[in-house]
């Protein structure tokens, strides 16, 4: 145990305005994690994983990415801020975030978008981002589509593209919102293969989603929020076959 | 008021009665050279527009190039050659036309007619192609006849959906009315040159029109965002 | 057949200075526009209210006077800054403006007002995930607006500042009436002299048509190049 | 100031004081007589176009060092500037259709109905306004070639201008004459530079006084007038 | 049978330049039927549709309104058209369509969207097309939205517009086309409700849908389109339980 872990939440709390979103959420990814989070809509999963890596500040609660904790500090206007952006910004080069409206950059090809980020953040060369651009594109299977632009691709296509996006940062950490929910269904699919597959390689991942499945087949632990509070968490085998929240098997139980 | 009046008089010799009332004609020479301008502009626009969207080349075809012209080139070009224009057309001073192109009115008010009616046809037509192909069908499925289409689904639509772009141009031609003190027509600018020539005060001369097509536009820019509300009323949520 | 009875040369000199003051105009106001939307877009609120004043005066007058203002205003300004700063601090500084000068400032302070609109429009327009996909990658802010907000604003921008483009090239001929010689002053001038409107007000209607022409074909090829992304590639 | 470089404002056209060749060349009596002024006082001048209507400001505006664009001496406007010393005089006349000819131009009552073209601002522009604007139509005009132009176009009855204007624009068209006695108006025409340029204001003087006497002056009217309007 | 049939379609074609999109479809409906087409995406259905009111023109066919063929001539540049527009707006009349995407008139409230083509158009006066909206506005259960406007109610209730407008015409037969697949799921429910009461009451009916259980349960018949042909019709209960074409078989075959 002499690796810190690369992602650790403590106590989150979130508010926005008056409403509470988050009521003390805690997490703990080990190298090879993949954790799944599930939860009605509303229940706060997004705000939670947009909360990690500062889309949103949180109002409390420590958030340790490779073990060091993100510094916060109170403003002038008595608002939680980080105490130094350059921190926030090497954490968040380190976790990736793959969003459910894929937020690929629309003026850039999907080549341009996957050095993008490597070349200004990460300082990599130019030739070196496109060899890693080049090998992601090919284990996202749309190598050949490299010089398109993301309005001219399927959202299939696009949701590939902004995985092999993320990994070409090599992050600690990934983080998914519902990858596959802006999809048609035929084309959910094949993104859930591409992460099944990153699963298997043993990256360590945070996703949130609705598919129920993809959930138990593949994740090493599973989150249910519930009113932002975690209602129940375990094993794939635990959660969804023995679940001892009457929350969760509300959820689980068929809706038709 | 009257206080006011006697102290802002005492104050400056450049706003007296002479000014002011020299003020007052220029600003009723641009109301209604702005006011008809748009009318008979609209007037004319409105079947233009609608012909414009023809399928058929010889009918649309020519309108466009009408347009084509008058929005490509400066509406001080188009007010040059119909003023300086109509003099030099053979016989003209002799025929009653004259009585009409004689005065400098006239032939700015056609030039902006013209300018006014080429901008507000491309309004009407874009208006117009933007009709929901949906509710097109609706109607020609429920049997209207061409006509009916026309007059019941697509004015009404294109209308109202035409309202946001047609208040700039009725502000735009207010400001271009500017120049028709260039054909010594005394509006409000033109007063306002009269002005200046005479009391070489451009801040007072020209700030004082200024602020009043200023207060016109901001009267107009209400008219039009009140019409808007009333009219667009089935586009906006209910609570 | 140029010619014009002589006229012609002069009048293409004219035309040159036209394109000139457009050219130099649009310039102006694009920069006067990109700081007006920011100001606009700023959290500022003396920022803000700046630069709502100056798009609001700005559009609320007509160009005609505002030139005749600014034209004879603006130097009286100059004049009187100048003489405060002689008999505050003894600075013996003088700034000439020349017509050309206050044509071409003049339509840029018009312009740039609208160009704050169109910019302000066209920054909005930007998609909220496009810069969260910077900021979850790590971006500095720096980065996030030069790789990021500003060419796709400039995406959005562009049907808005052509259009622009093609009123200020209409608007330049009002300079002729401050006096400055472009081609329409240089035309018109023929025109009265020989008393033959049509035959030089016409080609100077023309050159601007077919100016306005080329415009909008740029426009269209321009467009289709930073449209790329937004329409299907087939 | 410094007077090795001089701007001087005009306003153009106006026939034969200063007017454009085809070519756009300034030319014209006032354009000779001011160059040959300012070789005499070793200065450098440019000729700046300006309107009529803008060229008491633009030069209080110091966009413009001296106005030489036959600016009647009137004491309105010596208020604002400083005139150097008449350098020519002639009378302000009405110019018309031969068949009007007997119009009584000098009471109200005689143009009564009639329209009347000047040039805004002129001293003209001050005196029909002030003596016929209740009885006729007066239409002003920014440069002097408009109001020549309408008066052939058929748009005004009479003009008032300077004589030799009318007498080089209108009186070219067999149609035309003059109407009526011309007008004095002012103490004859001169440079106007702002108040605290005295300095310049006198170098002026001094040149233009050595051109009146040396002939140079007298050259450069013949080539341009046929009688005198020396002062 | 002296009274003629409402509607009758015989060998109907249809070419998109050079794609004939429907190869000789032909169809009988009897005074209140109710005939379901189904058939996959692409496979002519909306087309069929839009040619038996002649929004599509067809290439070659017969149409007979309540036993009235429309005539069709040849004009100068060679193309199929109508031989008289005012018999096809008549027929028109007669033949109620209900939109996918409702086709409302944006620019009137729902009462004036469903008096207006009975004044305009069959010239009934405007107390009795009043009296006539409020009993079908009842019957699909939105007459207290009588004064919204459309784009200020939801889907459902759109739809349930649309219809009152169809009903309103009196027609002889309605024709839908999917009139709930624009709908979010949840207000499915109050479309179909309202279209299986219309059948019940005997109205004539064609529907294009995709909803297979209001197929089965409200049909008289069912067509199933495949490629521009009937591949299969009948009863509901012979094509879904019994079906003899193997592209039908596929078709019903689960997808998952
Ligand atoms: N910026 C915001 N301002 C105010 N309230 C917000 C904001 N963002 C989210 N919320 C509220 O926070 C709650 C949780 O939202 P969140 O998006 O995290 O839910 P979720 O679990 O991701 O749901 P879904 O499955 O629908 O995506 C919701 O009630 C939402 O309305
Ligand atoms: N206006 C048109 N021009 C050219 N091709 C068309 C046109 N309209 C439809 N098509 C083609 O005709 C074929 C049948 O289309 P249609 O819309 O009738 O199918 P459908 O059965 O209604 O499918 P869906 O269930 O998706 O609505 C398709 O291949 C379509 O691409
Ligand atoms: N260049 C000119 N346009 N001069 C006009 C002068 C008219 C007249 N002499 C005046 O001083 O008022
Ligand atoms: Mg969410
Ligand atoms: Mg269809």
């Amino acid at each position: 145990m002499t690796d810190p872990l690369p992602l650790v939440v403590n106590d989150l709390h979130k508010h926005f305005g008056e409403l509470e979103v988050l009521k003390g959420v805690s997490l703990e990814a080990k190298k090879g994690d993949v954790i799944s989070m599930i939860g009605s809509s509303g229940s706060g999963k997004s705000t939670f994983l947009r909360c990690i890596n500062l889309l949103e500040m949180p109002t409390s609660g420590e958030i340790i990415v490779h073990g060091k904790p993100i510094g916060f500090k109170v403003n002038r206007r008595g608002q939680r801020v980080p105490e130094n952006m350059r921190q926030v910004e090497a954490m968040r080069a380190r976790l990736s975030m793959v969003f459910q409206g894929f937020n690929l950059w629309s003026h850039m090809t999907i080549l341009e978008n996957i050095i993008e980020a490597p070349i200004q953040v990460l300082g990599m060369n130019k030739a070196e981002a496109l060899e890693k651009a080049k090998h992601y594109l090919q284990k996202v299977g749309i190598y050949e589509r490299r010089d398109y632009y993301p309005a001219q691709m399927s959202g299939g296509q696009q949701q590939r593209a902004a995985i092999a996006r993320a990994l070409a940062m090599e992050p600690e950490v990934m983080l998914f919102d519902e990858p596959t929910s802006a999809l048609d269904p035929e084309l959910v699919g094949e993104v859930l293969k591409v992460m099944r597959s990153l699963a298997e390689e043993g990256r360590t991942m945070v996703v949130v989603t609705h598919e129920m499945a993809f959930a138990k087949d593949v994740s090493s632990q599973v989150v249910f929020l519930h009113k932002g509070i975690i209602e129940e968490c375990g094993s794939p085998d635990k959660v969804f076959n023995n679940p001892s929240s009457e929350r969760m098997k509300i959820f689980l139980a068929p809706k038709y | 008021m009257a206080e006011w009046l006697t102290e802002l008089f005492a104050a400056n010799d450049i706003f007296n009665a002479t000014t002011l009332l020299h003020y007052w004609d220029g600003f009723v020479k641009t109301v209604q050279l702005v006011f008809l301008s748009l009318v008979i502009g609209l007037i004319i626009a409105l079947p233009l527009g609608i012909l414009r969207t023809s399928e058929k080349r010889w009918i649309s075809w020519p309108i466009w190039f009408y347009t084509y012209v008058f929005r490509g080139t400066p509406l001080l070009i188009q007010l040059y050659i119909i003023y300086y224009g109509v003099t030099v057309i053979d016989g003209i001073q002799e025929s009653i036309w004259w009585t009409i192109f004689k005065e400098p009115f006239y032939p700015a008010l056609i030039a902006f007619v013209l300018n006014t009616a080429a901008y507000t046809t491309e309004i009407i037509r874009g208006a117009i192609e933007q009709t929901p192909r949906g509710e097109l069908e609706a109607a020609r499925a429920y049997g209207m006849s061409a006509g009916q289409t026309l007059r019941r689904i697509i004015l009404p639509n294109a209308l109202r959906r035409a309202l946001p772009a047609y208040s700039n141009e009725v502000i735009f031609m207010l400001h271009a009315s500017a120049i028709a003190s260039v054909v010594t027509i005394v509006d409000l600018t033109g007063a306002a040159r009269d002005i200046n020539a005479r009391f070489y005060a451009p801040f007072e001369a020209f700030g004082f029109v200024a602020l009043i097509y200023l207060v016109l536009t901001f009267i107009l820019i209400f008219i039009f965002r009140n019409l808007e509300n009333r009219l667009m009323a089935h586009l906006k949520p209910r609570a | 057949m140029f010619d014009l009875e002589g006229y012609g040369p002069s009048i293409f000199k004219g035309a040159i200075l036209t394109c000139e003051v457009a050219f130099l105009s649009l310039f102006l106001a694009i920069i006067l526009g990109l700081l007006g939307a920011t100001a606009k877009l700023s959290n500022t609120p003396p920022l803000r209210a700046v630069a709502t004043g100056y798009t609001t005066l700005i559009r609320g007058v007509p160009d005609l006077v505002l030139m005749l203002l600014i034209y004879f205003g603006g130097q009286v300004v100059m004049n009187a800054i100048s003489d405060w700063l002689y008999d505050e601090f003894g600075v013996d500084y003088f700034v000439q403006i020349n017509e050309f000068v206050a044509g071409v400032i003049t339509i840029g302070f018009i312009f740039g007002a609208y160009m704050t609109e169109t910019f302000r429009g066209a920054f909005l327009a930007v998609d909220r995930g496009q810069i969260e996909a910077g900021i979850a990658y790590g971006m500095t802010s720096g980065q996030r607006f030069r790789r990021i907000l500003f060419p796709q604003m400039m995406r959005h921008a562009l049907p808005g500042l052509m259009n622009n483009w093609l009123v200020l090239l209409k608007t330049t001929a009002l300079v002729s009436i401050l006096g400055l010689a472009d081609m329409v002053r240089l035309a018109s001038e023929a025109a009265k002299q020989t008393h033959e409107p049509f035959k030089f007000l016409l080609p100077v209607a023309l050159v601007y048509l077919i100016l306005t022409s080329i415009s909008e074909i740029a426009m269209k090829y321009l467009n289709h190049r930073y449209s790329a992304g937004l329409v299907n590639k087939s | 100031a410094d007077t090795s470089s001089l701007r001087i404002a005009v306003d153009v056209p106006y026939e034969p004081f200063e007017f454009k060749k085809p070519d756009g060349t300034l030319t014209g009596f006032e354009i000779d007589l001011g160059n040959a002024a300012c070789k005499e006082i070793g200065a450098k001048c440019e000729w700046i176009i300006q309107a009529w209507d803008g060229i008491i400001p633009g030069l209080l505006a110091r966009k413009y060092d001296a106005i030489m664009s036959s600016m009647s001496i009137t004491e309105e406007r010596a208020r604002k500037v400083l005139f150097s010393d008449g350098y020519y005089n002639t009378p302000s006349a009405w110019f018309g259709k031969k068949s009007i000819a007997s119009l009584d131009v000098s009471s109200g009552e005689g143009l009564k109905g009639k329209v009347i073209g000047v040039q805004r601002g002129t001293v003209q522009d001050n005196h029909v306004t002030q003596q016929f604007s209740a009885f006729a139509e007066i239409k002003r005009y920014t440069t002097a070639d408009d109001l020549v132009l309408d008066l052939k176009g058929g748009r005004l009855d009479v003009v008032f201008v300077d004589f030799p204007v009318g007498e080089s624009t209108v009186l070219n068209d067999a149609d035309y004459s003059q109407i009526g006695e011309g007008v004095q108006i002012g103490e004859g025409i001169g440079m106007a530079f702002r108040k605290r340029d005295k300095e310049l204001a006198d170098k002026f003087n001094a040149a233009l006084q050595k051109l009146k006497t040396n002939g140079v002056y007298d050259d450069i009217m013949k080539k341009y007038f046929s009688y005198s309007i020396k002062m």
